[in-house]
């Protein structure tokens, strides 16, 4: 990227932020309740606590959210691209997608705990459970409506099964699969919440759950701060990763 | 949102109540179904929540009159700010009421609190049930830094943990205690010897206090009456207990139901106790004291 | 012998319970070696016949044989489409080369064979533009280069040069010719210009409107013979050709 | 669709059910918990209480996820077919979007009771709100991919900006919109464990809430039975639009 | 007058730093209800140019005057794309008839007009496919009729008849020279064939390698006569066309 347009994003970051600021201290105002501090207290509360406190907690969430971001892709990306391009195997497996998706994973949480402890093996794989499903449906419906046109013509230089993957449907539906990991992402960050209030003391779902709880909102804040952070790092290193990997699209 | 009705014109007059499904509201879902409040020529709304946050936010969203909840959350919220007062203990005026205790996983060898040093304890924190834990362990001469707590936020699963014994002990109130117990798991200690530990109470916000002095007043006279109702005829509401609190089943048959404390305040050592423990968690963002938040007192 | 052997061919599109009959009772055979051309009316099934051979549809009725096999079994075809069926998402270059990777070429191989071919269809300049970046003529010779890399038993060609001016086309055709006496291909082309097809078709199979079958059938000693496009042979069996196609319009 | 397909999909979906029932069989025979009853307990459960009990609480939470769903489709479609559209628009928004979208909207929750009061209006705001945006980034990273050359021909039809969205960017991109539909249907339901535990005691999220607290583990895998069924329900109809709307995918 | 106007054009593809002049010095006039040929090496820019005066391409430096106009603001100009864009998602009905319901013709109107102009190009029967499941030509042919049912001022077309078979585009140039006369709309052409240049241009424009620009420009006499086809001075043009475009190459 040029220094020109890199600028730009910035200015523009810069203005969204002030934007958000805006409203926020608008918003604190109108209703002037401790559940909404002002922004600057939150602001004032993230600087004290960024250091010694948030980081620490920024830093294992990163790592639950990110382990299970990659486990998902390894798992959803390729079986969705196989589902998409098998008709057969769709049409079997979309009823067993379609009756296991749509219930929520919490209610699963007592077999996970049995099952796995209650470690962060549970808590990555609950995470990764959730993640999959959308990474696994966005890539399977992007595969299933590749234009026929390419796989025609790849096969036609007799592409075995295993080529056509990697040269036609991966990359083809690479724009998708990015779309559903900056969705994934948010999705595992809200799951935090629920994975990080058992048998942890450490991560930013449990510091704000637990600030929450007990009342701080100026440090729930701070906490909400760190996490917005957090998110928006992640999905900037996915842009970048899109610029680089689907440079095509943007000609 | 507050004062829109005028506690004193629009009869009769209307309080909101907000509470988690716990053994404390046995005595206004009677008043409600012997007609006790309608004699008062009170209304009283129940509101249901499932968890003590999404309470805390209610109560703090002005939609409520006032709450069914422990006494670390009515302090809290009042050192935050909230403008509230505690009116009435809800269970716990005596130690027997409203038990809570620590329960050993059924493959565990914890006989006694002693055992429990260097274990896992599932609770809840910041909260009555971490409170209570530190009372026990102190009871018995130990101190709170000795076990491991874990926080486990979530009751069903603090309790499947226990049964699978993914962890040593937690600490639960009833009727999940019985239910732990029934299941295998064993009580180490409980609450209900030495000194009080455990206090619900109902607190109401200012607004409600100024404005429907008067309906909170015949509230009260309704709910005394349906405390001794249960206090004389406890078996005939056990069906009411069963049913809307959601006693696990397999305890049900052999659930009693507990003796309830007419309407009165809590004394001042109870909850200085409290304060002091939340002051030394750092969980209190401005001094209080028992005059501020009590009812009445000024 | 015969390369290419197609007996009583059928060939339907169903959607539906909607059938679109495309071809009907086809038969056409090719011997090793030599060049043939298809010419007919647009939307007579050119393109589904080829989309057999190649294998793409299996979906047929009737026999088809290229070197005694069977279309999908049959490994030494390339197919240049008439959409081109570039990837958007690889560069010139990538897109030449895939052919050979997927072949499983050495790398060297693979980088000799490919600038080789960019360079002959005047491509190499633009081996790091993707298709987008690309003028529709540009386009179709890269989608030419993909095939003719591949140095194919059987070379199938659907409207190879349609977008190409007449003297890229032409070149490309002398191009063509000469990669055929050199290499020794079956060559199948498609196309609906009479003089390309006298010019590059041994044998030249006109069909019939749509469901397609074949309705006649040249056999043109003059292909492939640069000198003879201006002489009266060519002319006359372009004239015979332009009126059998107009007889059945 | 033909009777025979129909008939198909009907045996896929009932070895679909067969598959998971015996998985789910031989895990709580495994596990042995209360915590995972088996089928048939569930099943029995289920029956007994689907007239009476659970189809209230469904329709309950029907009406819900559908309002919730119909409104973000409403104004997620739009709004990310103009950010994917302007890409001026979209630099300028994809900050905000980036750092509010990954802050889990459960901590939003206090101010949403404040402003919104506890009825079903906070519910269904929060519901959509987080279903909004996934149809949102859904919604704008299709548009933002769309094949340059459908706009530039029917730009040369001389049609004005409406036209644009109405012959191309919308039918181009509604695939990727069921599937974000898909997609916002699945996290609509889990974001029902979230709303329906406050100030209500209709829906089958709080069934399950409900029924999990008073450790009634029948009563809750009825409830997750009927959730499935709702889910499943539900998709068949995303399905059949899909048939519908976007048959020349398919074709 | 001159109604179509373009003076010293220059235009350039930038990505990523990298410059790609496509365009360089181009001027070109085109009097009113006349018609215009270009022709030249593939990849000149031909496509560019008609980007251009479509209003498509707003990035390019020079005048380009339509009727004294700015080409993004002349709302009577058809463009026929070379890759036709059609819409996937729409019938061959549906494409055809956009352009009318864009540009709020009636209900009866737009009926009337797609009716006829299918009928005319031979489409009639395939009005419920979509173009997937329309061959080659039959998609090249929607895409004409596109264009044509808007009876427009300026129809721009860009290699138009390239996927159709001799005797079709013989067809459509006579179609085109009949609307041509019936309604007297101003015609530039994108083509390969030198035949059909001298057949429909008035005016024949020759371009230059990339950068394109024009290097030699015919007045046609014979432009749309039908007996002109076999006669001595078309094939002289044709010839002198020949060579002018070898010359450059
Ligand atoms: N997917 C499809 N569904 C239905 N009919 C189809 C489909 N594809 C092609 N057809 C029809 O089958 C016939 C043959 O098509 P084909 O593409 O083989 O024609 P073609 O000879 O290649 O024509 P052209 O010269 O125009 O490319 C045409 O009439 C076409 O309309
Ligand atoms: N998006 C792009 N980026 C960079 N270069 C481009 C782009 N599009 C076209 N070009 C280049 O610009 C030049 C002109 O392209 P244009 O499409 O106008 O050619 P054309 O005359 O229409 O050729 P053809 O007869 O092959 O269709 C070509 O050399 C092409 O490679
Ligand atoms: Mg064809
Ligand atoms: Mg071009």
């Amino acid at each position: 990227m040029q220094p020109k347009e890199l600028m730009q994003k910035f200015i523009y970051t810069l203005v969204a932020v002030d934007i958000l600021i805006v409203f926020w201290y608008l918003l604190s105002r109108l209703l002037n309740t401790p559940a909404l501090p002002t922004p600057l207290t939150a602001f004032n509360s993230f600087v004290q606590l960024v250091t010694n406190e948030l980081v620490p907690h920024v830093v294992i969430s990163f790592y639950r959210v990110a382990v299970s971001l990659a486990i998902s892709t390894v798992l959803g990306v390729p079986l969705g691209l196989f589902l998409g391009k098998n008709t057969r195997a769709d049409e079997f497996s979309a009823p067993l997608i379609y009756m296991t998706y749509p219930i929520p994973k919490v209610v699963f949480l007592p077999i996970f705990l049995i099952l796995l402890g209650i470690g962060n093996l549970s808590k990555i794989v609950l995470i990764t459970l959730v993640i999959f499903y959308l990474i696994l449906v966005t890539t399977r419906d992007a595969a299933r409506n590749l234009p026929r046109e390419y796989v025609l013509s790849v096969r036609s230089l007799r592409a075995n099964e295993l080529d056509l993957y990697r040269h036609v449907y991966f990359p083809a539906c690479l724009p998708a699969i990015l779309t559903s990991l900056r969705l994934g992402l948010g999705m595992a960050m809200s799951v935090l919440f629920l994975v990080e209030t058992y048998a942890t003391q450490e991560g930013i779902g449990y510091f704000i759950m637990n600030s929450w709880s007990s009342l701080a909102y100026d440090k729930m804040f701070a906490g909400i701060i760190a996490m917005g952070l957090m998110g928006f790092l992640l999905y900037l290193l996915l842009d970048a990763c899109e610029k680089v990997l689907c440079s095509w699209v943007h000609l | 949102q507050d004062g829109k009705e005028n506690g004193q014109e629009n009869s009769p007059a209307k309080l909101k109540i907000g509470s988690l499904t716990t053994e404390e509201n046995l005595p206004v879902l009677v008043a409600q179904e012997n007609g006790y409040f309608d004699a008062e020529d009170v209304q009283v709304e129940f509101v249901p929540l499932l968890s003590p946050v999404e309470l805390q936010n209610t109560f703090q969203s002005g939609a409520l009159d006032g709450m069914i909840t422990d006494m670390m959350i009515a302090l809290m919220l009042k050192s935050s700010g909230e403008e509230l007062r505690i009116t009435s203990i809800a269970l716990g005026s005596a130690p027997q009421e409203g038990r809570f205790a620590i329960v050993a996983a059924p493959k565990s060898d914890i006989k006694s609190v002693q055992d429990l040093k260097g274990k896992s304890i599932g609770i809840s924190n910041n909260s009555i049930i971490e409170y209570v834990t530190d009372g026990i362990l102190e009871q018995a001469g130990m101190s709170p830094s000795d076990v491991n707590k874990t926080t486990v936020a979530k009751i069903p699963v603090r309790i499947e943990m226990l049964l699978n014994n993914q962890i040593d002990a937690i600490v639960v109130p009833d009727p999940h205690i019985s239910y732990a117990v029934a299941n295998g798991a064993r009580v180490v200690a409980d609450d209900t010897s030495g000194e009080n530990l455990s206090q619900s109470v109902i607190i109401m916000t200012q607004t409600a206090l100024n404005s429907k002095n008067d309906a909170i007043s015949r509230f009260y006279n309704a709910y005394a009456r349906a405390v001794e109702e249960i206090n004389n005829n406890p078996e005939q509401y056990k069906e009411l207990l069963v049913t809307s609190i959601n006693v696990p089943k397999q305890i049900a048959d052999s659930y009693k139901v507990q003796h309830y404390p007419l309407p009165q305040l809590p004394v001042e050592e109870d909850v200085n106790n409290v304060i002091t423990w939340l002051k030394n968690k750092g969980l209190l963002k401005a001094d209080i004291n028992y005059q501020d938040v009590i009812w009445g007192q000024t | 012998m015969d390369y290419l052997s197609i007996a009583s061919l059928q060939v339907s599109y169903v959607h539906d319970n909607q059938i679109t009959p495309a071809l009907r009772d086809l038969s056409l055979s090719l011997a090793i070696e030599s060049t043939g051309v298809i010419i007919g009316p647009s939307g007579c099934g050119k393109s589904t016949l080829l989309g057999v051979l190649a294998g793409l549809n299996q979906n047929y009725q009737g026999t088809v044989r290229i070197n005694g096999k069977a279309p999908g079994e049959c490994d030494e075809t390339a197919l240049i489409l008439q959409e081109y069926g570039l990837l958007p998402w690889k560069t010139t270059w990538d897109n030449v080369k895939l052919g050979l990777e997927l072949r499983g070429f050495s790398k060297q191989e693979t980088v000799l064979r490919t600038e080789k071919i960019l360079d002959k269809l005047g491509l190499l300049h633009l081996r790091k533009r993707y298709p987008v970046q690309l003028s529709g003529g540009q386009r179709q010779r890269v989608a030419i280069a993909r095939s003719l890399v591949l140095e194919p038993e059987l070379l199938l060609m659907d409207e190879p040069f349609s977008s190409l001016d007449a003297l890229t086309r032409e070149e490309l055709q002398d191009f063509l010719i000469e990669l055929w006496q050199e290499t020794k291909l079956t060559i199948l082309l498609i196309t609906h210009n009479i003089e390309e097809a006298v010019f590059l078709g041994q044998k030249i199979f006109v069909m019939s409107e749509c469901p397609g079958t074949i309705i006649k059938e040249y056999t043109n000693p003059l292909a492939g013979d640069y000198s003879a496009r201006g002489k009266m042979e060519f002319l006359e069996l372009a004239n015979s050709l332009r009126s059998s196609l107009r007889g059945w319009n």
